[in-house]
């Protein structure tokens, strides 16, 4: 019943948020919605009694996570708990609405992003007092519903359409400070993804259709898919999951499908974006899990590990290329999703411990992510302008934003003792369990490359004297502005050095999930 | 108990810099705060060191209620550890008194605050490096420490020479903590848990142990500044504020020293071969970083340079050590990580005191460039003497510390003329190490000779002077220290024997005392002080009476000789410069004389260093074009970004 | 007893006999030019007067200056301490004295080649850079000389590694090495003591010159002190060279002090005939004789490894 | 009744063969329309018992695709003033035959796609693939936004051909969700033509590539 609820959230807000007449107050809505729906996401998770099935504790030496990975290298995936898919796995509410426990994590992270942004948007939209922001609070709400209903249906042509429907609502977002630039990454975002999607339903399409080729009764819905999908025709499904992977995949930023992102990303306004690289990818790397679980299930999960592979390591490998040499913040931080969804699908596609660091870093790399594009909001606003010549000496200028940025940059790149630290270890130690010791070394080498790219453009960023010249503005570091990317970055940090056990259990729980056969 | 001690004054140094952050940017409080919270608890962990007793073996430390991911926060302590924890304790006090004079908050409201906040940092993390007993734990200490490293070496981030010398840092230090991670990783696959430091690894595949080998070398490696991944240091060390560099050569490049000295008896007993790629590997080290230093100009390069050729000295003793576990010589064990020991501490104290000691020339003479400086011994004194003693002291002369260490190095590798026969060659490092020490003797009467005494070379030279006396105290210490440690080194050798025995408990080891009887070198180092002591009154007698005549040095007819026609560092070594060009392979621009009456000609000639600038930075920049000219995929054509989704799908349909 | 006697006459020896030598060097050359040449205790009358002397000082310079060539007396007559200049024991010797001895050589030559720069003149700077470069050459040398007897004793003393050394059988590999290693240390020795053909001790062409011009503006007592160091270290050098070549049997403790004795003239005749016969190498060919040396002494040892 | 179908499939192939082929833009959101019109017609036409909704959803399908999607888009054309699509990428006659290539391999390929006991597939499945292929070449080779959009429109079309195989497994909810999708998302876009027509004063989307890298 509350996962209705938590559906019907934002559509109330939408239509509350087009009723308030006065553009000042009605920013606010988005923070109360937020909080809102926050709540009842608590309210959902807590009541789905996530984590019961394992008692993680910080009792035994090694730590949660510790206890998970696996002494002998030769031994292979961790002992998982039985869990029947679609039933004990997620409340099933009715035909259509259910959560399977990745969907909880995503959910988590969606819902407690879009808090940060909320609230720093109050104080975005405050700064351009002129500017109408109807549309934009209207769609930034509708957005949230897109994808909070992508998370919680339980039926592949629901789940389609919903996400056609963040792309709908969120294209209006990018379009939002209406420059030709902005135009031209709207237009990319709707035809490339509308395009996308639609081979993800022709997708989902041939899932049905192989199970009809078996004469079984053809159905959509996730549960009935992973019940018959050992019997479905193999060829029908391989060639619906890559549809799937790529038309997904398109929406999640995968390379090379990822083109429409840096546009999108650098163009639109800053809490969006954030929402873009936290959430809505994310979300997408949710449809990618539960498309790979249909194949692993149907016992296939070689190929499809074959596949996440190798589209994970083309992704970081493009990042890599376009992140030397950066000039622009925003697209370099974009570049830098495309490579962190490359490292989940690599997560996703070795499987095993390394699928539990994928997991784990499905939140440390949105909440970070998160941090990164609000505070390179703060810089943009500060210097109006987000490429280098112009930006230099962020530390000088807004103290607390530049060394969250810089923070947010060590963060990201998987220094100790922030949370993609630990993600990516787990994904690293799950890779060389498994004995991929070549793609371990690929890993590491593009991570490298990366950091020194990114890390030219952060230093030059942050570092050194304020230019004399270039618009001054009177922005200052303030409470809107400073305090979610703050947060964010706490999260990230207390990601690194302890997991809540019930966090811990949703993951361990999700991995479980996927990794289990019926 | 003292673990926990420990622990508290970890905490306190990290926050020795916090209050200051509160106060006005111009107010001197900040500082002093900073320094009395550092030197209490500085003093308060030397103290747990020297007078609590250690456990022999690593206790199982400290178990806090909270824990990481991935492991318990576990820490703890040994000999080994206490060994390294006196110089972290005492350099990062010392320094901090020295920032006063040096770096004081009115002359740098700027970069004061930010200076001190991660001095303390990196000084607590240093000790939570070293006292760490769990691997996440000890990959965060290090990358705290590393990273705050990274923020005092750019405290003057508006000079853009030293923000590239930190971006050298910064990409070297990361290559360090990769390689350490994916060796931690590995470790805890094939052992089985995060908890170091494991000594008795059993049954792991030849391949996996040559890897973890040398993914800790070459991690801790460039920590610790061996050839050829010292490419970050001496411009680093050149770059930062004096003190910095104390710390870092000091303190910093000895956690390089300490990971590997832990990470080579993962096993209890290594293999041959890891003791003759260390011996290589720190002579390589110790030999061409010696020659680079010789050849600088600028005396904060040359220091640099040198803290490589220690650490190459170092890891040879270790390397020495470790042949002595391989084939079972426990008197070459002693020797060898005994020396490797004792010149880690020594080297602690005579570096830091060098740098404070440039510190204090740059502070009053405002260049870097040994060139111009000269006659200094007479308008800085006390800087002079001190200087002096630590450059004798770095040179290895008697009676002062660096002698102590390296001849416990040099009796090692003798003694593998002796016992087994799997290592004589071993022997053929004895002339080597006495090749190293010539040129270093030579470089630092270079140094010396160059900056202090003759007349001074320029007008800022001319007008130098003894700085503050915050800035000397700490400078007078270490000089006392080098001086107690070269007559008395009885006072160190049971620590010293207590941190050999700790390495490898299993191992059966011989106290130093039993070889060598240290009371000689206090013999022979009291004559030696006597007769200074006779040389000082009577340099006394002859200042005051003035029986003597004073003229003008001779000058062969010449009357009318300049500062700047005295001989300079570079002519110098311009001998050792063509024998050794090979190596230095230097930047020499020689004037075109020609025609009966040459018209005027001058002479450029620079050192820079040979891996990073004429190897290293050229491969970068031309791999970043290749990486840049790949931007035409991304060419801003919707059309084509759908030629490409069209593609993978083809592809992926195929590979089925 | 006898140890005692020992003690006491090596310390007289070493106070002593160091100007001996030189003048017994300057007798040779003048005979080889066939001058009667000035006295052999010439040397002795000479320091008396430069101690009597009152000292002249350079303007520029500071008290490194005066400190030098007391210095480098106390840092080789405490060397000379170590090395047996008889068939008995040093006066001291410990484990790893061999290594106190190059370094107090070296501590020594630290100060000396301080002192040439404290004077700020062009020649005194060059004469510190080549005793600085050469050193670099001739250390080596002495360390693989150390190395075979080292190999060869199984001590870490100089006297307990020098005694047992000067009895080696004639004609065994051992007796080669040791031949080898009495050729690199001689040429050490005349490097160290900046002998022909490294050096050209009284030639007065400031330009040409290592030892002598490092000390050009010394005078009175303090160049007194410098002739007298330099002295004693050809004198314990060439007791080192002796315990080399020749063959001393601890019994006849008489006999050998007299052999030693006589050896010691023998090497001092050698020098002069040397620095009679050849003449001064170019400068930029010294190191080439010096590593020549080396790669004598690293021969010896390779023989008996 | 499956004579009809595979007639109206083969109209449907037609269509895309001359959407190809043509330059004047009006007659392209012509042909579309017409396309949709005779979609519209499928459903009930595969269905056993036909119901209100499937008739419900027929009627929509003719309504959106038929009528209003190609009016919003004339509109787009008239206030760009463009009448014909000039220098496209890949010229009229290639595109054609790489379309006409594209149907021939689907079609040759139909036999062993297609399942065995279902008559259906055979003409279904290779149309759907022809109009995807006739889809992408629109979207690939021409440079009009409008002419852009058809392309979408099309790859749509041959999706909801597919779908026709697995009427009984698409619940009505998850069909009516589409349609909308499909008429909100060209709403937008249509939308963001005409401000691309105010920012550029033009509809060529080559103008359209400032960012790059």
């Amino acid at each position: 019943m509350d996962v209705l609820a938590l559906i019907l959230v934002c559509p109330v807000a939408t239509v509350l948020a087009g009723l308030i007449p006065s553009n000042r107050w009605r920013p606010w809505i988005l923070p109360a919605a937020a909080v809102v729906h926050l709540s009842l996401v608590a309210i959902v998770l807590l009541s789905g009694g996530m984590g019961a099935k394992v008692k993680p504790g910080p009792t035994t030496h090694e730590g949660f996570i510790g206890t998970a990975l696996v002494t002998p290298p030769h031994a292979g995936t961790p002992s998982v708990t039985k869990v029947v898919p679609g039933d004990s796995g997620g409340i099933v509410l009715s035909d259509w609405l259910g959560l399977d426990p990745p969907g909880r994590v995503v959910l988590l992270l969606v819902s407690m992003l879009f808090v940060a942004c909320a609230f720093y948007t109050v104080g975005y939209l405050r700064d351009l007092r002129d500017h109408l922001n109807r549309v934009f609070c209207v769609c930034f709400l509708a957005f949230l519903g897109a994808m909070t209903l992508v998370i919680c249906t339980n039926n592949l042509g629901l789940m389609w359409v919903a996400m056609e429907a963040t792309t709908l609502s969120s294209a209006p977002l990018i379009y939002f400070k209406h420059t030709q630039t902005s135009i031209e990454a709207t237009w990319k975002y709707l035809l490339l993804c509308s395009v996308g999607i639609a081979l993800a339903l022709l997708g989902s399409f041939f899932v049905a259709y192989a199970a009809i080729l078996h004469g079984l009764t053809p159905s959509l819905k996730l549960a009935d898919l992973l019940r018959q999908a050992p019997e479905m025709d193999k060829r029908w499904l391989e060639a619906g999951f890559v549809l799937l992977l790529v038309g997904y995949g398109t929406k999640m930023g995968l390379a090379p499908m990822h083109s429409w992102l840096p546009d999108a990303h650098g163009e639109s306004p800053s809490p969006v974006s954030a929402m873009f690289s936290g959430a809505l990818i994310s979300t997408a790397f949710l449809m990618v899990m539960r498309s790979q679980h249909i194949l692993y299930v149907a016992g296939d999960g070689a190929y499809a590990s074959r596949l996440l592979i190798l589209l994970g390591l083309l992704s970081m490998a493009f990042a890599a290329m376009f992140m030397v040499g950066q000039k622009d913040l925003k697209r370099m931080l974009a570049y830098s999703s495309v490579e962190h969804m490359g490292i989940l699908a690599l997560g996703l596609g070795i499987g095993g411990i390394a699928l539990l660091g994928a997991m784990l870093h499905v939140l440390t790399n949105g909440f970070t992510k998160g941090a990164l594009f609000l505070s390179v909001g703060n810089i943009d606003r500060a210097y109006g302008s987000k490429t280098i010549p112009e930006v230099r000496g962020a530390l000088r200028r807004l103290p607390l934003s530049g060394m969250l940025f810089l923070l947010g940059f060590l963060a990201i790149t998987g220094s100790p003792p922030f949370g993609p630290f630990i993600s990516e270890l787990i994904i690293l130690y799950g890779t060389l369990m498994a004995g991929h010791f070549l793609i371990a070394a690929i890993f590491l080498a593009l991570l490298l490359v990366i950091f020194i790219g990114m890390g030219r453009t952060v230093l030059a960023a942050t570092q050194g004297s304020v230019p004399a010249s270039g618009r001054r503005s009177r922005f200052r570091d303030g409470l809107l502005s400073g305090l979610p990317v703050l947060a964010c970055l706490l999260i990230v940090l207390m990601l690194g050095l302890y997991i809540p056990p019930p966090v811990w259990g949703l993951l361990h729980h999700a991995t479980n999930y996927l990794e289990v056969k019926p | 108990m003292n673990l926990l001690i420990l622990i508290m004054t970890a905490i306190g140094l990290i926050c020795s810099g916090v209050p200051g952050l509160f106060y006005h940017r111009r107010s001197a409080t900040g500082q002093h705060v900073a320094m009395a919270i550092n030197v209490v608890a500085s003093a308060v962990g030397m103290a747990a060191v020297l007078f609590h007793d250690i456990p022999r073996v690593a206790a199982e430390g400290w178990h806090p209620v909270c824990s990481l991911p991935i492991g318990k926060l576990a820490l703890s302590l040994d000999d080994m550890s206490a060994w390294f924890l006196l110089p972290i304790f005492f350099i990062s006090a010392l320094g901090s008194v020295y920032g006063l004079g040096y770096w004081p908050q009115r002359k740098h409201p700027v970069d004061g605050r930010k200076l001190r906040l991660f001095w303390g940092l990196m000084s607590g993390a240093m000790v939570l490096v070293v006292l760490a007993a769990n691997s996440v734990w000890f990959l965060i200490a290090w990358e705290i420490m590393a990273l705050s490293g990274y923020f005092l070496l750019t405290t003057e981030d508006g000079r853009p020479e030293v923000r590239q010398s930190g971006w050298v840092y910064f990409i070297a230090t990361h290559l360090a903590t990769l390689c350490l991670i994916v060796f931690f990783v590995m470790l805890r696959i094939y052992s089985g848990s995060f908890h170091l430091w494991p000594r008795a690894l059993v049954g792991l595949p030849v391949g996996v142990l040559t890897a973890l080998f040398l993914l800790g070398l070459i991690g801790f490696g460039f920590k610790a500044g061996l050839v050829p991944l010292h490419v970050w240091l001496p411009a680093g060390h050149a770059n930062a504020p004096s003190h910095v560099s104390a710390l870092f050569s000091g303190v910093m490049l000895n956690m390089g020293i300490y990971g590997i000295m832990r990470l080579v008896v993962m096993t209890g007993n290594p293999p041959l071969w890891w003791g003759v790629v260390l011996i290589s590997v720190g002579m390589l080290s110790a030999f061409s970083a010696i020659t680079w230093a010789m050849a600088q100009r600028d005396f904060k390069r040359l220091l640099a340079y040198s803290s490589i050729e220690n650490i190459g000295i170092i890891t040879t003793g270790l390397g020495l050590a470790v042949l002595g576990l391989s084939v079972d010589q426990p008197i070459w064990v002693a020797l060898g990580l005994g020396g490797a020991l004792l010149h880690t501490l020594n080297h602690s104290l005579f570096k830091p005191l060098l740098f404070m000691g440039a510190g204090g020339m740059i502070h009053s003479a405002k260049t870097r460039d040994m060139e111009s400086l000269g006659g200094l011994a007479a308008r800085m004194p006390a800087v002079f003497c001190v200087m002096l003693l630590g450059s004798a002291a770095i040179a290895a002369l008697p009676p002062l510390n660096g002698f102590v260490s390296e001849m416990l190095i040099y009796l090692g590798f003798f003694q593998t003329l002796h016992g087994s026969a799997a290592a004589t060659w071993a022997a053929w490092v004895v002339p080597a190490l006495a090749l190293v020490g010539a040129v270093a003797l030579m470089t630092f009467v270079k140094l010396t000779a160059t900056c202090f005494v003759g007349q001074p070379r320029s007008a800022a030279a001319a007008g130098a002077h003894d700085p503050a006396a915050t800035m000397l105290w700490p400078m007078i210490l270490l000089a006392a220290a080098c001086v107690l440690v070269g007559a008395f080194p009885v006072l160190l050798v049971g620590l010293l024997d207590h941190a050999i025995a700790a390495w490898v408990p299993s191992h059966r080891s011989i106290p130093l005392v039993s070889i060598i009887n240290f009371w000689w070198l206090t013999a022979l180092a009291l004559p030696l002080m006597i007769c200074a002591a006779g040389i000082a009154w009577w340099i006394h007698r002859c200042r005051r009476s003035v029986p003597e005549t004073i003229i003008g040095t001779w000058d062969c007819g010449y009357a009318a000789p300049s500062g700047r026609m005295q001989y300079t560092g570079s002519s110098l070594m311009q001998t050792m410069a063509v024998i050794f060009r090979r190596i230095l392979w230097r930047h020499e621009q020689p004037p075109e004389v020609h025609g009966i009456f040459p018209r005027p000609a001058d002479y450029a000639c620079n050192t820079p260093d040979p891996l990073l600038d004429r190897v290293a930075e050229p491969v970068l920049k031309k791999v970043g074009q290749i990486l840049e000219s790949a931007r035409i995929l991304q060419s801003g054509s919707a059309q084509l970004y759908m030629v490409y989704i069209l593609l993978i799908l083809l592809i992926l349909l195929m590979t089925r | 007893m006898t140890t005692f006697i020992g003690i006491s006459l090596q310390a007289v020896l070493l106070t002593l006999l160091p100007p001996l030598l030189l003048g017994i060097i300057n007798k040779t050359k003048a005979g080889f030019v066939g001058r009667r040449g000035p006295p052999v205790l010439q040397v002795y009358y000479d320091l008396l007067r430069l101690v009597k002397k009152n000292v002249v000082i350079s303007s520029t310079t500071t008290w490194v200056f005066l400190a030098a060539p007391l210095v480098s007396v106390a840092s080789v007559v405490l060397a000379g301490l170590m090395v047996p200049l008889g068939p008995t024991a040093a006066p001291i010797h410990f484990k790893g004295d061999l290594i106190m001895f190059a370094y107090l050589l070296a501590l020594g030559r630290f100060f000396t080649t301080l002192a040439a720069l404290d004077t700020g003149s062009s020649f005194e700077g060059m004469g510190a850079a080549r005793e600085l470069t050469f050193a670099c050459f001739s250390e080596p040398a002495l360390f693989l000389a150390l190395l075979v007897l080292v190999k060869l004793s199984g001590a870490l003393s100089l006297s307990a590694m020098l005694l047992p050394a000067s009895h080696v059988r004639i004609g065994s590999t051992a007796s080669a090495a040791l031949v080898l290693i009495a050729v690199s240390l001689f040429v050490v020795l005349l490097a160290e003591t900046s002998r022909i053909p490294v050096d050209d001790p009284n030639t007065h062409l400031e330009l040409t010159m290592i030892h002598e011009v490092m000390v050009l503006d010394n005078s009175g007592p303090l160049l007194g002190a410098q002739i007298y160091a330099s002295s004693v270290k050809l004198l314990i050098l060439a007791a080192f060279l002796l315990h080399v070549v020749l063959p001393l049997k601890p019994a006849l403790v008489g006999r050998d002090w007299g052999l030693m004795l006589v050896g010691l003239v023998a090497v001092a005749g050698i020098i002069g005939a040397v620095e009679s016969l050849m003449a001064r190498l170019q400068m930029r060919f010294v190191p080439t004789l010096l590593v020549a040396a080396c790669l004598f002494s690293g021969f010896g040892f390779l023989l008996i490894l | 009744m499956l004579m009809i179908l595979n007639a109206i499939l083969v109209l449907v192939i037609l269509i895309n063969l001359f959407a190809l082929g043509t330059s004047r833009m009006k007659a392209l959101i012509h042909a579309a329309a017409f396309q949709g019109v005779l979609l519209g017609f499928l459903p009930p036409l595969v269905v056993k018992d036909v119901g209100t909704l499937p008739l419900l959803m027929a009627v929509m399908t003719i309504v959106l695709k038929g009528i209003v999607i190609p009016n919003m888009l004339l509109k787009a054309l008239r206030d760009a003033q463009v009448k014909r699509e000039v220098e496209p990428l890949i010229g009229f006659m290639p595109s054609i035959l790489l379309g006409a290539v594209a149907t021939a391999v689907a079609l040759a390929l139909a036999g062993h796609l297609a399942p065995a006991h279902s008559p259906l597939g055979l003409l279904v499945i290779p149309t759907s693939i022809s109009m995807l292929c006739t889809g992408f070449l629109l979207l690939t080779t021409r440079v009009k936004a409008v002419t852009q959009v058809i392309g979408f429109l099309l790859l749509e079309n041959g999706i909801f051909v597919f779908g026709l195989l697995l009427l009984s497994a698409i619940p009505y909810l998850v069909e009516l969700g589409v349609l909308l999708d499909l008429f909100v998302g060209i709403f937008v876009i249509s939308i963001i033509i005409h401000h691309i027509n105010r920012a550029f004063a033009s509809q060529d989307t080559r103008r359209l590539s400032s960012l790059k890298g």
